[in-house]
């Protein structure tokens, strides 16, 4: 009885936060059907001919691939020396470890306009380009620290001498990080790859400073917003945007239910 | 003698810690464990136990000192270049690995064929009565079943030498009691020598063929059960061995084959022991519960062959088998006594604050200089 | 087990992931063959003859454009496309001024580029243009001379003047009981947390100059220090700082805003085209302008193909069709009838008295612009 | 030695990389703030000027000061809310938690601009709520509620913040060992008080993480403010942007980005006994 009165509170309250958290994007969809160049009230009248548009706009399809291909490479190159970093952090104290730490949080906190000034200066140093490759980069160095702190969470979180068992049955110390070490840490690198992914797809002000001539979507979309008849179009395209994402979740959530599901059943 | 599996000579084990003062974990051990030898490791928590047999691993490097395994020095050989396998405390089972692959990750390791593998693979999991486990993720199985899963997977690899770093401790005491006697028992089918670090001085005693007792970092005793137990060296070993009784004394006489000790005012003989060389100091004399006697004053007799004091009873403790009494001596010292129940001795014959006479035989009394 | 099922669940996500990446790279434009532009700009100079066409064009590596969003469309150069059907010139895009100089100046390689005329000196001084020889654009003769003499540095024509637009206040018919009619009136206090002010300095600095009666080119520390007291005292007024055309729009529509400063022309026209009850006035101290224009980099590889981009550019046809896609003034006189009339007449094209009166910007010094700025920076961070 | 070795295998590659991506452009900024100008030979001669100009100007100090309240207020709105959230998932929501708790991140996945734009559009003068209220005859008149004020710019940062928020909460209340509070209602504690005695000092780590991750960047925010903040609700971050995107004047941004990392350096090791850097992740 008890348990059932908590429950209902706690999840009206969940229901409460979740529709606050979503009303804006409920907003947008229905915006992305109204057949008005501008965003306001009252509606005009039904119509698909944003979404029509958006089948048409060739520059946007190359912007989101250009997205998927820097938030792929970004991401993995991340994902790679952040969790080396972790593993060094998390297994091994050494002279500098406090120091590394502190300054690989900075980019926690540092503002991207001036991180992209900076980089741009530098990157005409060395000759690099303004390209893809160069935002791509950028990323690299914001995602790095995420990844550090979520893989170094999770092996402090397990035990060490799974790693000793390991060594103790003849694995040599670098077998051991890839039979048990990084399959064990494995949900918090797929977790920092998504996190990674995540933040360099709707990364703006790096990009715009870096890329060349291509696009990245947050500054396609951005160089859009500029023009209010183009509005709508971008408008639908972050509809489809959440469409898919929701997709995502559901498809791997009914992934998930087989996989709990079957596993019992082989066991026995 | 046969040849030897393991030796440390004068190893030492230095931990700085963070506060800038070090921690000695291991002093100066040396030991000598032959093959096919069921040799534990026993001692307190803290007591470097557990950091010797990590130096025996390989996970730890003494700071001073050698370590040998089959006659080869391994200063600085890694773990996973030592013929010794571990079988861990919490078992450290891999958890994203099945069973099977769990038993087989040393021979993967090793490249051994698949059929091969799985050959050895089952066999291991048979001698540790799980053939049907293979497929299950370690989460999946009881506690027991870990630990022999755990120990599958160490003796799959043929290790010259088993570590075990109390394989037993989260089991319940009736599973403990069992596989206790199923690995003394597998140790000696397998004629391997195994390593064993424990805290339970009764589990030590009833598997080893040799036990080390340890204490902060120091090696106390070296010996086969009944030794550590009936003949213990120090006070420390006595203490830690079962239940055991202290009384203070004054070496008086050093006799050919006697030795005079004075103890609560009254002169006793026991026989000369090698291990007690000064003459006049002050020493403890110890003597197990179960090797003491009670009788009433009027119907003790033997006075010249038992040394005896006279006492009261102050406590009666009715324990199935036994009554543990507790008798107060006349000067203030107390003695532990436990009478087995039998026809010569009914639980409840002397009752609280009945004058007594407590006794013992004179080879029963061991002579401690701390 | 929590962590397994949460792995699975993160992994199925990340194959999800992996797919629709896939679909959706399959699913877009072929990609794009050429590699990044080479930065060595060693062999360069010798190779290019002068009356080399497409050939050289595509040996000189890829056409590039540092341009605004929005002008990349096809239809604004279709001449250029009929001559070089094999060059497909590629954009880098800015959405501020600064940002755009930022890029030029760090090494970035671009053709052409497209600044407005507060940059305009910036470019030149840096040397990252290089003069234009206007005898070889055909279509230069439509260029109104007054807008020409703008792109006119140092004696030197750097600059193609392309678009222009107007900056002036904007106020919902409907909302406003007093409709402004100065420059001055923006401190109406019947407009009273409703007014919206472009986010820019300089902007600011020229209007407040108007309402005051200075003149904005030529203040003196004194009237600089009360241009600035001025904007403090339009604090209560102001509802935002607005930043580009569709914010005007936006804030227009919804009715949060009730007067915008500095509103863009293509703002009104959108308004208009919606149906929001708005008017664009003529404040009497004058309207003020905007002029954008294309010039050529000072290290271009590519000046032929540059020089066919700008002729096309302002062919008649192709500017009248920019001008009425974006609602944006164009500096080719001659195309002025392939303007929409509606367009001309909200422009007020056909009216040359106020495009007489109107304030164009003007390229700005280092002394101005950090001025203008720094003043603006203390006002907006003022309480 | 062997640790040696593969402390340097692990380290050096990211260490380097961050050097020269981080450290060197970190340098590159501090010595422009000393750079009379942004551009061009001749300004680039080293000045105290601007250094001169950043603090005799009070102003943009006590933007900094109103940004950190800003931020202090959105941290502990956001973490409030939060809090029973996190609760609910962790232990009431049993099987379905991670489920409900992804799907509160889902709406991270869309564009940020275009979220704002959306409140924009809920809180105008024509939106939802004003509509709702004139219908109510709570207000006479349609105006522009919630936005273009400072309270919108926290209204809206704890809209972004609230999935991130419960994040480190939950991970925090999740390694709370059940037993724990049945050995308090052992002892005789009601539910009620073994929350406030067991269950919220266990979660303090993760309430603090919490804290510090929505506090950090909001101090450095610059969007939101920009586009539902208006004339009141400008922030620092705004002035940092304003220099390097509008103004040209790097030098004098690069000052107020590193006063901003000084402050935000100086609060870690303030409240350095507290955070555990790795609770910032939120794993």
């Amino acid at each position: 009885m008890r348990a059932q009165r908590y429950l209902s509170f706690g999840f009206a309250y969940y229901l409460l936060l979740a529709l606050f958290l979503y009303l804006p994007i409920l907003v947008l969809v229905i915006f992305s059907f109204n057949d008005s160049t501008l965003l306001v009230y009252p509606l005009k009248g039904f119509t698909l001919r944003w979404y029509s548009a958006l089948l048409n706009a060739h520059e946007l399809l190359d912007a989101v691939r250009n997205s998927v291909i820097v938030g792929f490479a970004s991401s993995f190159v991340s994902v790679v020396f952040g969790a080396m970093a972790a593993l060094a952090i998390a297994r091994f104290n050494f002279p500098g470890r406090g120091f590394f730490l502190a300054i690989s949080s900075l980019p926690l906190v540092i503002p991207y306009v001036v991180l992209s000034v900076a980089l741009v200066l530098l990157f005409a140093q060395i000759g690099v380009p303004l390209s893809l490759f160069a935002v791509g980069v950028a990323h690299t160095v914001i995602n790095i620290p995420y990844v550090m702190l979520i893989v170094a969470a999770r092996l402090a979180g397990f035990e060490q001498n799974l790693e000793e068992a390991a060594m103790d049955l003849g694995a040599t110390y670098w077998g051991t990080l890839m039979r048990v070490t990084l399959p064990i840490a494995a949900p918090a690198l797929a977790a920092a790859f998504l996190s990674s992914f995540t933040t360099s797809f709707d990364e703006f002000a790096l990009a715009f400073f870096l890329t060349g001539t291509e696009n990245t979507l947050p500054v396609y979309l951005y160089s859009q917003l500029r023009f209010p008849n183009r509005l709508p179009l971008v408008v639908a395209l972050a509809a489809i945007i959440m469409l898919v994402s929701v997709l995502l979740i559901i498809f791997s959530e009914w992934l998930r239910r087989i996989g709990t599901q079957t596993t019992p059943r082989g066991a026995e | 003698m046969s040849e030897l599996a393991v030796e440390l000579s004068n190893v030492f084990k230095t931990f700085s810690a963070s506060n800038a003062r070090d921690v000695n974990a291991v002093r100066n051990v040396n030991l000598a464990i032959r093959a096919g030898e069921f040799f534990t490791l026993l001692g307190p928590s803290g007591c470097g136990k557990t950091t010797t047999l990590r130096l025996i691993a390989g996970f730890e490097q003494p700071t001073r000192g050698e370590v040998r395994i089959q006659g080869k020095p391994m200063n600085g050989v890694p773990p996973y270049r030592r013929p010794v396998n571990t079988v861990f405390q919490n078992y450290a089972l891999f958890p994203h690995l099945s069973v099977q692959e769990n038993v087989g990750f040393g021979l993967a390791i090793k490249r051994v064929s698949k059929e091969e593998k799985k050959k050895r693979v089952q066999a291991a999991l048979d001698l540790v009565e799980l053939p049907q486990a293979a497929d299950r993720k370690p989460s999946q199985l009881s506690g027991g079943q870990q630990q022999r899963v755990a120990l599958a997977r160490a003796l799959v690899n043929q290790p010259a030498v088993l570590l075990l770093d109390e394989p037993l401790g989260a089991l319940d005491l009736k599973l403990r009691k069992n596989m206790q006697l199923e690995l003394k028992h597998m140790q000696e089918l397998l004629k391997l020598t195994f390593i064993y670090v424990t805290h339970d001085q009764e589990e030590a005693l009833t598997m080893s063929d040799r036990i080390a007792v340890m204490s902060a970092g120091n090696v106390l005793q070296i010996g086969a059960p009944i030794e550590i137990y009936e003949k213990p060296a120090t006070r420390f070993v006595a203490d830690f061995i079962g239940e055991t009784n202290f009384l203070n004394g004054r070496v008086v006489e050093m006799g050919t084959a006697m030795t005079g000790v004075e103890v609560t005012g009254k002169r006793i003989n026991l026989p000369r022991q090698n291990e007690f060389p000064t003459n006049s100091v002050n020493v403890t004399l110890t003597v197990r519960p179960e090797k003491v006697g009670i009788s009433r004053p009027e119907s003790f007799a033997d006075e010249a062959k038992r040394i005896s004091f006279s006492g009261v009873i102050r406590e009666a403790v009715y324990i199935g088998t036994d009554t543990r009494y507790l008798v107060g001596l006349s000067n203030a010292e107390t003695l532990v006594a436990r009478l087995q129940s039998s026809p010569g001795h009914r639980p409840g014959e002397y009752a609280i604050d009945d004058p007594v006479i407590v006794w013992f035989e004179p080879g029963d009394i061991r002579l401690l200089t701390e | 087990m929590r962590d397994f099922r949460r792995k699975r669940s993160v992994l199925s996500a990340l194959c999800l992931l992996v797919i629709t990446s896939f679909v959706l790279i399959a699913c877009s434009a072929p990609p794009p063959a050429a590699a990044p532009p080479p930065t060595t700009a060693s062999a360069g100079a010798a190779t290019a003859p002068a009356e080399s066409t497409t050939a050289s064009a595509q040996a000189n590596g890829p056409f590039v454009l540092l341009d605004w969003a929005g002008f990349e469309l096809p239809e604004y150069y279709p001449t250029f496309t009929e001559k070089h059907p094999d060059v497909a010139p590629e954009y880098a895009f800015f959405a501020e001024d600064p940002e755009g100089f930022a890029k030029a100046a760090s090494g970035f390689q671009f053709d052409l580029v497209h600044p407005c005329i507060s940059y305009w000196e910036l470019y030149v001084s840096e040397g990252l243009i290089q003069p234009i020889d206007t005898s070889r654009l055909k279509n230069w003769s439509g260029v109104s001379e007054k807008l020409a003499a703008y792109g006119m540095i140092d004696g030197k024509q750097y600059f193609v003047p392309y678009d222009w637009g107007f900056e002036s206040i904007i106020y919902r018919t409907d909302k406003v009981k007093t409709p402004p009619t100065s420059w001055a009136d923006l401190w109406n206090p019947e407009y009273k947390g409703h007014l919206s002010m472009y986010d820019s300095g300089e902007a600011a600095h020229i209007i407040t100059a108007l309402a005051l009666g200075f003149d904005p080119w030529n203040t003196t520390p004194e009237q600089d220090e009360q241009i600035k007291q001025k904007l403090l005292e339009l604090k209560p007024n102001l509802l935002n700082y607005w930043s580009d055309s569709t914010e005007v729009s936006q804030l227009l529509a919804s009715g949060d805003a009730w007067v915008i400063a500095s509103a863009w022309n293509d703002a009104y026209v959108t308004a208009k085209n919606e149906g929001v009850p708005a008017e664009y006035i003529t404040p009497k101290e004058g309207r003020v302008g905007f002029l954008c224009g294309y010039a050529i980099s000072s290290k271009t590889k590519n000046l032929d193909l540059a020089y066919d981009y700008l002729d096309a550019l302002l062919e008649p046809e192709a500017i009248a069709a920019m001008g009425n896609t974006n609602g944006y003034g164009i500096s080719n006189i001659k195309a002025i009838p392939l303007v929409d009339p509606e367009l001309v007449a909200a422009m007020d094209m056909d009216k040359p008295e106020i495009l007489e009166s109107t304030q164009f910007y003007r390229p700005l010094d280092d002394a101005q612009r950090e001025q203008f700025t720094s003043m603006w920076s203390e006002i907006k961070a003022a309480p | 030695m062997e640790n040696r070795s593969r402390i340097t295998i692990l380290m050096l590659p990211p260490a380097l990389w961050l050097v020269l991506l981080f450290i060197v452009p970190l340098g590159i900024m501090a010595v422009f703030s000393f750079r009379e100008g942004s551009f061009g030979a001749e300004r680039e001669q080293f000045t105290l000027e601007n250094y001169q100009h950043f603090f005799a100007n009070r102003s943009y100090l006590n933007l900094l000061g109103t940004s950190a309240w800003i931020a202090f207020q959105t941290a502990l709105i956001a973490v409030v809310l939060s809090y029973p959230l996190a609760y609910f998932l962790s232990f009431r929501a049993g099987e379905a938690r991670v489920t409900l708790l992804t799907i509160l991140i889902v709406p991270a996945w869309t564009s940020f601009l275009l979220r704002i734009l959306s409140w924009k559009l809920i809180l105008g003068s024509g939106g939802v709520l004003n509509t709702f209220l004139l219908s109510l005859g709570v207000i006479q008149e349609a105006s522009p509620l919630l936005i273009y004020s400072r309270a919108a710019v926290v209204v809206t940062l704890v809209y972004v913040w609230i999935p991130f928020a419960t994040l480190p909460i939950f991970s925090a209340l999740e390694r709370i060992d059940r037993r724990l509070l049945e050995a308090a209602a052992d002892l005789g504690c009601p539910p009620w008080e073994a929350f406030l005695r067991v269950t919220l000092p266990l979660s303090l780590p993760g309430v603090i993480a919490a804290f510090f991750f929505v506090f950090i960047p909001t101090l450095g925010e610059w969007v939101t403010p920009a586009l539902v903040g208006g004339a009141q609700g400008i922030m620092y971050g705004n002035l940092i942007q304003d220099q390097f995107v509008r103004a040209l004047n790097w030098p004098l941004g690069a000052i107020m980005s590193l006063v901003l990392m000084a402050l935000v350096l100086v609060i870690l090791i303030i409240f350095n006994r507290f955070i555990r850097i790795s609770d910032l992740a939120g794993a």
